[in-house]
């Protein structure tokens, strides 16, 4: 267990990662709000985000931007930087899909809370 | 709208954005930022201009023809980039090896294709955000 | 110039449907060129995966590998088209060249204006082309990239039915496939922290070498990947989100859906489990017992909660259910046999239930009856329909001289190779409930007395699609001979016999 | 509905200490010698300029070595925008109407 | 070769035939029928003939990467000629009693398909054609099963397609198992799994067996038969009295002598795990029929203690009891069918289908009712009808077998069968004939016919078995 406390101290950015991520998973499970199934799927991406960079980080490395001043310094993986560039890309994307979604159930019932809709979806089909 | 000090400003400080957002995009390959950065910049100016001036103004800056043709073309852009390697007989999406001269490094007109790449990224960006914010002020 | 084609067919048969979704925005007040357009993209896309097969069949064993930017692997992305990539590419573009016939002419109730219907078309080819990437990939942040866009179209198929209950199926679809994804990634994020390779050959190599190292981290990027695909193609108790999607989308839209993107998700989850973690950590993990399990129950939950259905589209919205079932039974069966036959089933599956949904489409369209019990006589008013349906269930159901008997004869022979009985014993179980709710239809459409409502066929395009997919089934039932054997080397190629 | 959400707590929750000790396990935070900085960051980093010409190396990566992502990205933003306009704009009014 | 095609195509033929053909033209339809039963039966003999003269007829052909191959051998020519002669005789019946009735062409059609099925099944030369054709006969005997379209009509048909399917899976289960183990499914070189031994092949014939027992309504699986009775008479005679139920029993002996061989199965020593569940079905079945009321059920319970006599012969693998199995399979129709033709003419001209109130019938239907009372001695077993040799040989081979007591079982069953058909027609010539025969019209010579037919064949048979003994000795010599 104190091994295991340790090591976790000396990820805690992996250690924060996964928590954000069951935090959002939570979010996105339990709430009916359908604004907060969004962010706790915003959550958990950007909890990923900071899973990779973190993965590629070097405790003192240089930004990976080449520069003639100093050649020894020590870089840090560009990988995943480009990585999450295009992660952060996609999950902007399903955001705004998502908030049209939800745009346009609310011009239909008037509500965002997922129980609401369902209920009265079920009372348009019972007539 | 009929805030005077938000439509002065606005008009002082957004072509200086618009400026600055085409600057990154175009140092995308020498310095730190990029296409998306930039273009999301650009983007924001347009936004920030039809919410102070009205969607009306900005829809006459930029009517839904425009951001249509750029959406597709800026995407297709992408893909002929690529085609100039098949063409080369390379693989696609080829750079270097394709026998693009790549410049001086740190030369604005450096790394070959890249730039070109980004820059149609950077207008297919802008027009993204521009689309994306049209379509869910503008009520049926 | 043709070499040149030749040599660069595994992209192009990535970025030609691509291409075409591209320019396709512009032309939205052609409305003949835009529907032109896109069966001629599917049509192009068939011959290149067809030409692609016929390459990977002659030249038996070695697979085509393509450096994209002609950076070698482990800096590049790879392409590697082998037997399961053709096998793949082959359903995706004969499914959905005969889906397009169908939707032309034939969208304007359910989606609606032109221009809506443009936008449709351009969703359809990009997860076309979606799907096709996944097929011919070989590196796992590019997999991640790909169901990304495979789902955002997906949704967007989903939600551009008008009625609002599509929105909020398509809600609910969004978010759980994001969960999904998301997980995807933080498994791929696992592997790449420990290996530091996206390259899934390089993955797997480093994997084998270092897993001891961390097992806990090797088996939590298990559980992620298993369950974020298990999400995204409805594995049983994860498959919520899947009756009402499928079941609100347009019809060319569910008919794909259910056809061939669920088996996008399934492939990729093959690549990961045989490619990148391989069959001997497959074993150390018990992954195998576990993807039977979950396979068997399944089964099992989606023909009974089929069963409870009077829906007609619904209803085959669980036998889906039901059927990916089939499929994960078998990859969990590791041998050659029940893999092919899972590929085989996937195969016939993706053709079967394209057809289902296309026909039940049809008679939603011509009668607007949603239940099956109002759905009387129904055999005699649409004649053509109604068989191509009924050939389409037999199959399912596994009558011999259809595909879908061919698939489940040769799960059958893996898990009895296996030495397991009850694989064996549920697949039958299984077949028996599918007669219990496929059987039902054909009886009411066939042996009751019809109401005096004037019930017609669909129009040309669309019989001539269902007709096509049809003779594609039997065709598929009576000489399986390439497509079985490309299935056989697929197995042969993941289990690296 | 609360039972639900009780369950999907407990369940989270044990994913929770899976995940916690799973990424325990990882190679430590920082460390130049973890498995991720091999040969392939190796390459990126030393070789970038020469291979592309671009001084920054995550736009060399995005745009060249990994450029066939950055067109998947490209397209995933297409599909959204094309996703959200055809989920809001339902009238038959066309889009070039302007 | 030609005749084999022609005998399994002249039946889908005629199916397409009638199903192109309007619904008005009946006389035209009905010769039509008539014609193709004719071609199926006489294509049929001469298959016979050349297999009895001991050429093989082969053909076989690759589906789905499978080998379906069509072989007959002298046990599947005495199916096949069975099927295709009582299907003529039951055409021309239903020609009378279908008279009048609705969705006639649908039930012809089916009717002439399946008799293809049906010959598919006794020609099949290996395990998969076999399974093909028992799924093919299940979805072609359907439609024919819910001809009324009655609710109960409906749940008889689901309860029928159910219980098939599933003993088909059993079947397939354990074709698979078969093919694993032996890695070939043809019949022609002797017994597919002779000389392999297992601890598992004790369960593969047991799988076996419960999965053409569904079918062959062996006791704890005979459930659909009864309820199946709300098909019209002759789909009950023919079907559910003889061709689908034989189905069953055939693919048992398929198992017991072409799959497994009875050396392996005695070896195995199950068998007489089989013979005990035989004989309790033939009692229990019996007892059961007993207490019905309803003519037709009597008949399908009766139907089930019969089908076990077949079982009982061939599970004592001793010659003499397959020779009594075949002798029973060939015989037991001539006087079942009558039966069922005799309840059909009572309930079509009387409306009267309880037993309990068919007393004084005999007096309106005079012919029917002696017709009836010489099937009732066949069933009984009686000397001058020819059941009476079938249950001789099952007993000589159970006392062969040393089994006495399902020799025991036997007479029995014959006397449980007077004390259930005697009484019904003591009552039906009692009370004083004050009512008038009502046996008159064309509908009622249509169906008479082919009931004296086939009591006259039981009689001659009976009286010179010898006209049948060649094909029982030619199934028997063929598996000893």
């Amino acid at each position: 267990m104190k091994i295991l406390l340790e090591k976790l101290i000396i990820n805690y950015p992996y250690c924060i990662a996964a928590i954000l991520f069951m935090i959002g998973g939570l979010t996105v499970l339990t709430r009916s709000n359908l604004l907060k199934k969004l962010l706790g799927i915003n959550i958990m991406e950007s909890s990923i985000f900071l899973l990779f960079v973190a993965g590629g980080n070097i405790r003192g490395g240089a930004v990976p931007v080449f520069d003639k001043a100093n050649v020894e310094s020590v870089y840090i993986n560009p990988l995943p930087s480009a990585l999450m560039l295009t992660g952060i890309v996609v999950s902007v994307s399903v955001t705004a899909f998502a908030l049209a979604l939800i745009i346009r159930l609310y011009k239909t019932y008037g509500t965002v809370d997922a129980q609401r809709i369902a209920q009265m979806r079920n009372e348009v089909e019972e007539k | 709208m009929k805030d005077f000090i938000l439509k002065r400003v606005a008009s002082i400080i957004l072509p200086f954005v618009f400026i600055y957002g085409i600057y990154v995009i175009l140092h995308g390959h020498v310095s730190a930022g990029g296409s998306f950065a930039g273009g999301i910049i650009v983007g924001l100016s347009f936004i920030a201009f039809s919410t102070i001036y009205g969607i009306d103004k900005g829809r006459a800056k930029l009517p839904e023809k425009v951001l249509i043709f750029t959406e597709s073309y800026g995407t297709l852009w992408y893909g002929i980039m690529g085609m100039v390697g098949i063409f080369k007989g390379v693989p696609f999406l080829t750079n270097k090896l394709a026998g693009i001269d790549l410049g001086v490094p740190g030369a604005l007109s450096s790394a070959g294709l890249i730039s070109l790449i980004g820059l149609g990224v950077g207008i297919r960006v802008a027009s993204t955000m521009v689309t994306l914010f049209f379509i869910m002020v503008e009520d049926e | 110039m043709i070499a040149s084609i030749k040599a660069n067919l595994p992209v192009f048969v990535v970025i030609v449907p691509l291409f075409i979704a591209f320019i396709l925005l512009t032309f939205t007040r052609r409305m003949r060129l835009v529907e032109g357009l896109v069966i001629f993209a599917e049509a192009l896309g068939l011959v290149c995966a067809g030409y692609l097969a016929y390459t990977v069949l002659k030249q038996n064993g070695t697979q085509i590998i393509y450096q994209l930017g002609g950076w070698p692997a482990p800096w590049g992305i790879e392409l590697k088209v082998g037997s399961l990539a053709a096998l793949f590419l082959l359903i995706i573009f004969g499914v959905c060249f005969p889906v397009a016939i169908f939707a032309k002419g034939n969208l304007t109730e359910e989606v609606g204006s032109n221009e809506r219907i443009t936008r449709f078309y351009v969703l359809y080819l990009l997860l076309g082309g979606a799907l096709a990437g996944m097929a011919v990939t070989n590196d796992m942040f590019n997999i991640y990239v790909l169901v990304e866009v495979a789902t955002l179209s997906c949704c967007g198929l989903v939600s551009a039915r008008k009625h609002p209950r599509a929105a909020e199926a398509a809600f609910t679809y969004l978010i759980l496939a994001t969960l999904g994804s998301a997980l995807v990634m933080g498994g791929i994020g696992f592997i790449y922290i420990t290996t530091g390779h996206l390259n899934m050959g390089f993955a797997s190599q480093e994997l084998k070498q270092v897993w001891q190292d961390n097992p806990h981290v090797v088996w939590m990027a298990v559980s992620f990947i298993l369950v974020g695909f298990g999400v995204k193609s409805a594995l049983f108790p994860l498959h919520v989100w899947l009756p009402d999607a499928h079941s609100q989308a347009p019809t060319p839209a569910s008919a794909v859906l259910s056809g061939i993107a669920v088996k996008g998700y399934l492939i990729c989850f093959l690549k990961f489990m045989y490619g990148v973690f391989g069959p001997e950590l497959m074993q150390e993990f018990a992954v195998n017992r576990i993807l039977v399990f979950l396979g068997l129950v399944a089964i099992i939950g989606g023909s009974l909660s089929a069963l409870t259905q009077d829906e007609l589209k619904r209803r085959l919205a669980f036998s889906t259910v039901a059927q990916v079932g089939y499929i994960y039974l078998g990859f969990g069966l590791m041998n050659e046999k029940g893999l092919a036959g899972a590929l085989f089933y996937l195969t016939s599956h993706a053709v079967i239930k394209s057809t289902l949904f296309l026909a039940a489409g049809a008679i939603l369209a011509a009668t607007g009856k949603k239940k099956i019990s109002e759905l009387k006589g129904i055999g005699r008013k649409m004649p053509i329909t109604m068989a191509t349906f009924t050939i389409a269930s037999l199959s399912l159901i596994g009558v011999p001289l259809f595909s879908g008997f061919v698939g489940k004869w040769h799960l059958l022979l893996g898990s009895l190779e296996a030495g397991n009985i009850i694989p064996a014993v549920i697949i039958i179980f299984g077949s028996v409930l599918c007669a219990a709710y496929l059987f039902p239809v054909i009886r009411i459409a066939y042996f009751e007395p019809a109401p005096e409502e004037e019930w017609k066929d669909p129009g040309l395009s669309q019989k001539c699609s269902l007709i096509l997919l049809s003779t594609v089934v039997v065709i598929l039932g009576v000489v399986p001979g390439p497509i079985l054997e490309l299935a056989r080397r697929a197995a042969a190629e993941l289990l690296m016999l | 509905m609360k039972l639900r959400n009780l369950l999907i707590l407990l369940v989270i929750l044990l994913a929770t200490y899976g995940t916690l000790i799973s990424v325990a396990e990882l190679p430590p935070y920082g460390m130049p010698d973890n498995p991720v900085h091999n040969q392939v960051s190796e390459r990126y980093i030393n070789r970038a300029l020469d291979d592309t010409g671009a001084l920054n190396m995550v736009t060399s990566i995005v745009l060249d070595y990994r450029a066939y992502d950055t067109m998947f990205e490209t397209v995933v933003l297409f599909t959204a925008t094309l996703a959200v306009v055809i989920t809001l704009k339902l009238s038959n009014k066309g889009v070039s109407n302007k | 070769m030609i005749a084999l095609i022609l005998a399994l195509l002249s039946g889908v033929v005629g199916g397409l035939v009638v199903a192109f053909l309007p619904q008005t033209k009946r006389g035209l339809r009905n010769f039509i029928v008539l014609f193709f039963c004719t071609c199926g039966m006489i294509f049929s003999w001469g298959v016979a003939l050349k297999v009895f003269a001991g050429e093989s007829v082969r053909l076989a052909s690759e589906f789905g990467g499978l080998t379906f191959s069509l072989d007959p051998d002298p046990l599947g020519m005495v199916f096949g000629l069975i099927a295709s002669t009582l299907w003529l005789i039951t055409a021309i019946y239903s020609f009378g009693y279908m008279d009048g009735k609705h969705k006639q062409r649908t039930y012809y059609i089916f009717f002439l398909i399946s008799l293809s099925m049906t010959l598919g099944i006794a020609y099949s030369g290996n395990l998969v054609a076999l399974y093909l054709f028992y799924e093919l006969l299940t979805f072609a005997t359907y439609p024919m099963v819910i001809q009324e379209r009655s609710p109960k009509a409906l749940k008889a048909g689901e309860k029928y397609i159910l219980y098939s399917l599933a003993g088909a899976g059993a079947i397939l289960i354990a074709i698979v198992i078969t093919y694993v183990y032996a890695g070939k499914l043809d019949f022609a070189s002797g017994p597919i799994l002779a000389g392999s031994l297992g601890s598992g092949l004790g369960w593969l014939l047991l799988l076996f067996i419960s999965g053409f027992g569904v079918k062959a309504a062996i006791m704890p699986l005979h459930r659909w038969l009864p309820a199946a009775m709300v098909a019209p008479t002759p789909v009950s005679a023919l079907l559910h009295a003889v061709a689908v139920v034989y189905s069953g029993i055939y693919g048992i002996l398929r198992v017991v002598y072409s799959v497994f061989g009875h050396a392996l199965v005695r070896q195995l020593g199950i068998n007489a795990l089989f013979l005990w569940v035989a004989g309790f079905t033939i009692l229990l079945g019996v007892i059961i029929a007993a207490r019905q009321d309803v003519l037709k059920k009597r008949l399908a319970y009766q139907t089930i203690s019969h089908l076990s006599y077949i079982l009982l012969g061939a599970l004592t693998l001793q010659p003499w009891g397959l020779a009594g199995a075949i002798m029973h399979m060939i015989c037991y129709p001539t006087s079942k069918i009558v039966l069922f033709f005799c309840a059909g003419i009572i309930s079509e001209q009387t409306g009267e289908t309880r037993i309990s109130r068919m007393g004084g019938i005999g007096w309106l239907l005079p012919k029917t009712m002696i017709a009836f009372s010489i099937a009732t001695l066949g069933m009984i077993g009686m000397l001058p009808l020819n059941t009476f040799w079938g249950k001789y040989y099952l007993m000589r081979g159970s006392v062969a077998e040393g089994r006495w007591p399902l020799a025991l079982v036997l007479i029995g069953s014959g006397i449980i069968n007077a004390v259930c058909f005697i009484p019904i027609i003591v009552d039906a010539f009692k009370g004083e004939r004050t009512r008038a025969n009502i046996e008159q019209g064309k509908r009622v010579v249509f169906m008479l016919v082919p009931v004296f037919l086939l009591a006259a064949v039981s009689l001659i048979t009976g009286l010179f078995p010898g006209i049948v003994w060649p094909f029982v000795q030619a199934v028997v010599n063929y598996f000893f």
